[in-house]
């Protein structure tokens, strides 16, 4: 009934309160008097606790407006025309409009995550109880640092998360309210909101992968997780295929759990898709990962599915229309997502299987995960058989196909990345395939172009089919999703970040929407391994870095440790994982620098922000977690760097390097202001090309902190990567060295050349303590 | 039964303010000469547009000296490839910041630009920085040589074939290169 | 810190659960044991529960969607064309888009009432305690109908509220989540998550409502409230002016009891705008009631207000502009609306008079409402003396200024209802104002002809000026909102109801985006009210009832009663009063028919379906928040009729009485399947003209149980008012009339000709225990 | 520095798919006449809408005989005024649910109408369910009759003045009059 059900029966109780007699009470909140942190000054923070804090990043990083549309439409007053100064007829101007745009997506965002926490944790408070102890990673006490951080709780049981979720809730509902039509008048008070939805969002992750990782048996932060496979390659298309899409893992888990408990597992290939994948081969690396958001259709088309099972967030939506159309039935098991199903959850298992598997329906709902399993496993093993042969159309076909092409260029003017389709046609009219082949790569599989076909020709399955040879070869592997970061892996290398000498953290996460395949990914993540930066990764991301070999056929997490080290490549896992990421930061300034966590947000972004060279990059950013989890990233002072699709995301968040003035922090040991050059320059930054991106995302892991050896250890990179994708020496290096000390050694001829072009002097650029807030000053001058 | 967008992708739909289409070449390289400070931007796809000079490098490189060129992503190596200095490399989002600026200086600190020239970018991209500047740099025109219509400028190409497009492009540069 | 803090101690304790020692422990429910009422199947109804009713309601009323817009640019991977049978990126498709659009601003609209409530009630908590008593209306026992019925919990004290809250917020997030790009695939599960989002926004405005009347002292449900006064010429404007914008009364409250310690409630005026208004005057009468919100700009033009406080929804969002003009200073009171002004919360309150007087600043946000009381009244009584004199422009500055209009139609272009200013402008060049004048009731003040104008011409202004006269005399009583409807009445009225011997309730509810003036809202009321039907009202539509005066001068609220009864007009109050509509429906089926509430959703809804002739009507609906609220009426089987702007909601929910398998429904008292016609015929319908919603509405009360004499009543109406507006027969009768004995007597004649040209004959149509649940059914035959 | 829109209100911003416009009043008639089921909605506004036989009413009543003629709103009440019978009267939103189902029998129970002429709505809401219509009832033509452009039909008259208009619907009805 009530979602906190533990109830204590008193037959008298005295309290402050009165006396009550036959009294049953509910136990809201067993309090944790041990922790000696004292609170710090905003637990719980509301929508304009941390405003001050914001108004200060968005004063310097202002944002870049890009309206995705000019037209307003939110009531019933619209459409309203916003372009230039006019107005709605709310009053609202193009600014607000996009910010709140930004503000809702990011609350979507945020939502997704926090109902999959939610859903999660009200699962495993009854499959493992309330006083189920949270057991996060090995050799960690910082078992929830966001949590610990906003909340200023220190969860200990799986019943403490509620009270973040409960938070979390009410502030997201408080957001989503000031989205509603003629409220907030102010663009940067949106923005506000949205870091505010990012914050929120990291916590709401955080619950949802510590409660897994506590309960389910997925790797506790092992650096040396097992290896997974990836790919279509690594299904045994001869058995039974299952195929899991989607986010929350708890149905997967129960197929699993019912294979094992039949001794089935050998019988039946299951594989998923997208951060489901994730989550079971944390659970179990026997189950296979298929690939990133991008491979659903493909996937579907080669007819390798014999069954599929969606859960949530991230799966097409026409998946019906699909499935039917190779007759591959249909398990839904989200009440967010019903796809218009029966909902069979009371009905008996096995009359479902019946139902599935003669056809007479060709999907169910069913909500309880532990029947999903039975009728899952059950229905796929009538299934198969009768599928069995069920191909896609032969390659002679595909030519056949191709004559029917108008060249009418629809299908070109609808592809989101303007591929060559009618180039690939021309050439499969006249048998050759490999145009066809080549856009395999670049296609984003989203179907765009089927749509937009006059004729309704199969485009993406032609490309599937003209690639067949390579695809079902194809099979890589993956360190699978290890979760947090040890306390004492961050023991180690917190100095050397801290001081620079470890140069960057580099956060590959995001979905699949590249501008021109995921290939782009592995290249950027090998630049920064090769150069001995730690790449932490997740979800699609981690996913398209497996897909990319060298010459000797090794793929990136073969090459490279999953230690959070120098040159380590650390799969955290899926989606939700990636509070693990901000987890790791936030850790840095308390483990390292012993700054308190609790309920101390402002201070700990104050020092990840102008000390930790960490940047986020989501080249293929798609979502609205996307949005939301990157808001996250900026409030705690960490600029993300996305792709050119990024750019929708409605505006940028830009420093303006060449004004000294946005450039002021306080030097904590004496109140000066002090400048201190445009470090990091932008929070939020949509680059156009691979090579502008690598070069930027180099140069924004630059903090006023930076030792000497760290700052030169930096603008090594960042010189020498600018120097090959430039062909010249950067323009911006007086902003950016210090003093002399900073020069790296090798480089010293040329930089000094660059610096006496730009008048450079070593007075200019101070290095303090630095801090944007006032009262972190210890002592006044 | 109804018409369909013949102009470029389908994402193109714009909102009331919707760029005037250049009826010729020639108007657009008097917009230029008449501008007091004109600017040619070339983005990342400029390397592999092919153009009557080459690519579309190329053609910029024909105009620098009639008025300032800029470069976007790591495009000016390119031009560096080909021994032309004097371009400026600036990335499409620090530009599009700044050109909504009133008080930036430009490249050579002399203030604003008046009309910005647009070459050489993915559509999307150019669209929405266009878009930003449409409303947030009100004052300044825009022209996009994009070859398919580009509504968020003050003034683009309708759509059009390729050799048409090369034709006008070669047009644009021959009739800026003439004296005045 | 954490929002339950009641803590109790115990130095030993032993339970179930284990002993625990030195321990805190919080309380988090006190359980009712005494509530003898057994518990409903759905208490706290999750996403997917009540999703077979819906589709019930929603397999009769089909969506008919209107996009509003053809693309979607929801995420990175778009903008998406949906038109024809297209599909984006994700895989949705336009119907997919529409309701997917329509759930988000369901979201909006519930989550703003749920964070008011949420604001409310911890406010409250902190000012009352946690077990201040639910006192909500006079000869009540039913105090809270929606949350009795959606969460099966009876709340007795403030604190049981938090329950009813924490299961909304859970839920709308778990609604926002369903909203992320790629998962929910199936346009009717997105329309039924929209119902339950309706359904969670009663329950938090049923909230916010008792809570505030429980404590703050506001009428309590009584008939005989106290008149207000309404309209510009309530102000005395020779007095400092307060003027309070928004929806959220506690900072009006603070302000009202400031003048009243400092006795200087003679001495200022203070007026409010929108749903705080009605607020501020239900706490004390003596505070005015400016008007609905498309008065906002056209008040703050007038020059009236020397101080403007601003709380929460419906705000114009570019109020600082507005007041900067007049140098009028705004104090902004919540998190959600801070207008980009510096939050001075913390700050000593003379030192923020001093800076808003003096003009230092021209707005600040403060968070306490006890400070923004002070600051409030001590600021107006130093500006207003400044101030004096302050006038808008002349007379005769009006044709001057509109010499310098272009004739450019681009603000007829820009205005929603194409009125016309040209002509407008035209006359007054001529020195004829009648034209401007004459456009006053017809504009709902938007502004974006102003937007639009090229030589920014102030056209609110022109209109205002134009009618000032008349506008300066502008005053209506009106009764203030009385809250819920008690107990006592719905007895009385319940069996009448049902019978059909009352022919309905019409509830005159929403925003005020009229189509041609809010004068239509009063004609549509004074037709039902002159039938004897009860009408209820309640936001900006109770104010525009009020406006208009009959030929002695009388108001609606003047000749008509505020009992809940035939011929009553019921102002319940704010837009959180809307709950007590819902609740008053509810309540008949509980108290009258005695049906069990608890938990017990489904059966209620049927009830009211099949049984209570109730009708929405928002006929300026404009916001997220009326979309909510209508879907909450929806769910519970309440038909909704909006005016054509309302269309703008993307879609109608359409019955289509042709088609006889549609209105086939069970008789309870054997099983039968009958076909009882189609009453009622729509669930949501946008009329095109005041007539057409006038004669719809009346129709729309006709239900399968209504008896042969009650039939007749809502027949004659239905054929009377047809006759009036369409000059003719309603050609549906054979529908509508099942037995000889359900044809109005007076009208037999030509009724019977009408009849006999469809061939009706007395079989068709059943007179059942009508019920749409199988379960329902008491025997079978 | 843009282009303005000159079509009408500024919410008539259509998707992709968009109207053609009407190049002259003969080819409505003509696509009248060749029509299988055409059908005449005219709207609300209808009995304010001044044309060259008075109201839109009047000109309405014309047609009556060449297609099935229907009125929306209470608006049937001014045929009735005239005397004129043979209008059905329905309300915008059932006509528009009932457009959408090709197994609907029409007025007359003879089918579903193959092509629907709207005129006399509030320019909004013609918008909105010629929109409907555009997406959910795709075999289906449409023909707006508005003073402004209406991208969401079929087929639209562009934006005219008062008097060209009242010329083009007067010559729309008298060339459906003639003999064919
Ligand atoms: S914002 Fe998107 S959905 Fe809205 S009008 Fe623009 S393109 Fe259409
Ligand atoms: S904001 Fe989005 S939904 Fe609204 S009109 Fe624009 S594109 Fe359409
Ligand atoms: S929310 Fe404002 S800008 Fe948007 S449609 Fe409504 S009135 Fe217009
Ligand atoms: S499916 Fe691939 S080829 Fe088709 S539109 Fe999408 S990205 Fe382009
Ligand atoms: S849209 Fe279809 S027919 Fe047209 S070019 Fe593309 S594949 Fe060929
Ligand atoms: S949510 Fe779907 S339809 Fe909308 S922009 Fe994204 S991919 Fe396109
Ligand atoms: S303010 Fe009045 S006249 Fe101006 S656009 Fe709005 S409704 Fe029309
Ligand atoms: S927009 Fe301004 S100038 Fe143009 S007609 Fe209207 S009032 Fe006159």
């Amino acid at each position: 009934m009530s979602k906190k059900d533990l109830k204590l029966k008193f037959d008298e109780l005295s309290s402050v309160i009165g006396t009550f007699k036959g009294l049953e009470i509910e136990v809201g909140r067993i309090f944790d008097d041990e922790w000696e942190e004292p609170m710090g000054p905003t637990p719980f923070p509301s929508v304009g606790t941390l405003r001050n804090w914001d108004r200060k990043l968005l004063e310097r990083y202002k944002p870049f407006y890009m309206p995705f549309c000019d037209l307003c439409c939110l009531c019933t007053f619209g459409k309203c025309d916003l372009t230039g100064d006019k107005r709605g007829a709310c009053g609202i101007d193009m600014a607000g409009q996009q910010s709140r745009i930004v503000l809702i997506a990011c609350c979507i965002g945020a939502s997704t995550h926090t109902a999959h926490a939610r859903h999660m944790l009200d699962h495993l408070l009854e499959e493992f109880g309330r006083n189920a102890p949270l057991e996060v990673a090995l050799n960690t006490g910082v078992e929830a640092p966001n949590i610990r951080l906003v909340c200023g709780i220190r969860p200990k049981t799986l019943r403490d998360l509620e009270d973040a979720l409960d938070y979390v809730e009410t502030q997201l509902v408080q957001l989503m309210a000031a989205a509603h039509t003629g409220q907030e008048g102010d663009n940067i008070d949106f923005e506000s909101k949205a870091f505010h939805a990012g914050m929120l969002d990291h916590v709401a992750m955080e619950v949802a992968d510590i409660s897994q990782i506590s309960t389910l048996g997925l790797p506790k932060g092992d650096p040396e997780a097992p290896m997974t496979e990836l790919g279509y390659g690594s299904i045994d298309v001869s058995k039974p295929v299952i195929m899991c899409i989607g986010h929350n893992v708890l149905p997967s888990v129960d197929i699993i759990d019912y294979l094992m408990e039949n001794k089935l597992f050998g019988e039946v290939e299951i594989g998923g898709l997208c951060c489901t994948a994730h989550d079971m081969s944390r659970y179990d690396k026997r189950s296979k990962v298929i690939g990133p958001i991008s491979w659903q259709l493909r996937f579907i088309r080669a007819g390798i599915p014999d069954l599929i099972v969606v859960d949530e967030q991230c799966l097409r939506t026409d998946i019906m229309i699909e499935a039917r159309k190779l007759g591959v039935p249909v398990i839904a098991t989200s009440e967010k997502s019903c796809l218009g199903l029966p909902d069979r959850t009371h009905d008996d298992p096995d009359a479902i299987v019946r139902d599935l598997a003669s056809g007479a329906v060709d999907g169910v709902l069913i909500i309880d995960p532990k029947k999903v399993g039975e009728v899952t496993v059950k229905t796929v093993l009538e299934v198969a058989p009768k599928r069995a042969g069920k191909k896609s159309f032969s390659l002679d076909e595909l030519s056949e196909l191709a004559n029917s092409c108008r060249l009418c260029m629809e299908c070109v003017r609808a592809c989101p990345n303007n591929l060559p389709i009618v180039e690939a046609m021309q050439a499969a009219k006249e048998g050759d395939y490999s145009p066809f082949a080549a856009l395999n790569d670049l296609c984003v599989g989203c179907a765009r172009c089927e749509s937009a076909c006059p004729v309704d020709l199969p485009i993406i399955s032609m490309i599937t089919k003209a690639n067949e040879p390579a695809n079902l070869l194809e099979k890589f592997p993956m360190r699978v999703g290890r979760g947090a970061i040890q306390d004492t892996e961050i023991r180690e290398v917190g100095q050397p970040i801290v001081f620079g000498e470890i140069p960057g953290v580099v956060a590959m996460v995001g979905c699949a929407n590249y501008p021109a395949g995921g290939g782009d990914v592995a290249r950027i993540t090998e630049e920064f391994l090769k150069r001995r930066f730690i790449v932490v990764t997740s979800g699609c991301s981690a996913m398209n870095i497996a897909m990319t070999r060298d010459e000797e056929g090794l793929n990136l997490y073969e090459k490279y440790s999953g230690h959070f080290d120098a040159g380590g490549l650390v799969n955290v896992g899926s989606c939700v994982s990636n509070s693990h990421i901000t987890g790791a930061a936030i850790k840095i300034a308390n483990i390292f620098a012993k700054r308190n966590l609790r309920g101390n947000y402002e201070e700990i972004a104050d020092y990840i922000y102008n000390r930790v060279g960490a940047v986020g990059v989501a080249w293929g950013a798609m979502s609205q977690k996307a949005a939301s989890i990157a808001a996250g990233c900026w409030r705690l002072g960490i600029p993300v760097v996305v792709g050119p699709h990024g750019a929708k995301y409605r505006r940028m968040l830009l420093g303006r390097k060449d004004k000294e003035e946005d450039w002021i922090v306080y030097n904590a040991r004496d109140g000066e202001e002090v400048y201190v050059g445009p470090a990091p320059e932008h929070l939020f930054y949509a680059a156009e090309t691979v090579e502008e991106a690598i070069v930027m995302i180099t140069k924004l892991t630059m903090r006023p902190n930076d030792t000497a050896k760290g700052r030169a250890v930096k603008l090594t990179h960042y010189i020498d990567l600018y120097k090959r994708y430039y062909g010249t020496m950067p323009d911006d290096l007086h902003l950016y060295v210090r003093k002399i000390t900073d020069v790296p050694f090798t480089m010293r001829d040329e930089i000094m050349v660059a610096l006496e072009e730009k008048d450079w002097s070593e007075e200019k650029i101070a290095i303090p303590d630095p801090t944007l807030l006032d009262r972190m000053v210890r002592r006044r001058s | 039964m109804s018409q369909k967008m013949t102009l470029g992708q389908t994402a193109e739909i714009a909102g009331p303010k919707k760029a005037f289409i250049i009826p010729k070449p020639e108007v657009v390289a008097s917009m230029i000469k008449r501008a007091k400070r004109p600017l040619l931007v070339v983005g990342s796809e400029s390397a592999k547009t092919m153009t009557s000079d080459g690519v579309l490098v190329d053609t910029a490189i024909r105009l620098i000296g009639k008025m300032t060129v800029a470069a976007t992503g790591h495009l000016v190596s390119e031009f560096l490839k080909r021994d032309v200095q004097g371009v400026h490399s600036i990335s499409l989002m620090n530009l599009g910041d700044r050109l909504r600026d009133p008080l930036w200086g430009g490249f050579d600190g002399e203030g604003q630009y008046d009309l910005v020239v647009f070459a050489g970018f993915p559509y999307y991209l150019e669209w929405l920085v266009l878009n930003g500047l449409k409303s947030f740099a009100m004052d300044l025109r825009t022209i996009s040589l994009t070859r398919s219509y580009q509504p968020n400028a003050s003034w683009s190409l309708g759509s059009m074939k390729v050799d048409e497009w090369k034709e006008v492009l070669d047009k644009i540069a021959s009739t800026l290169m003439e004296e005045n």
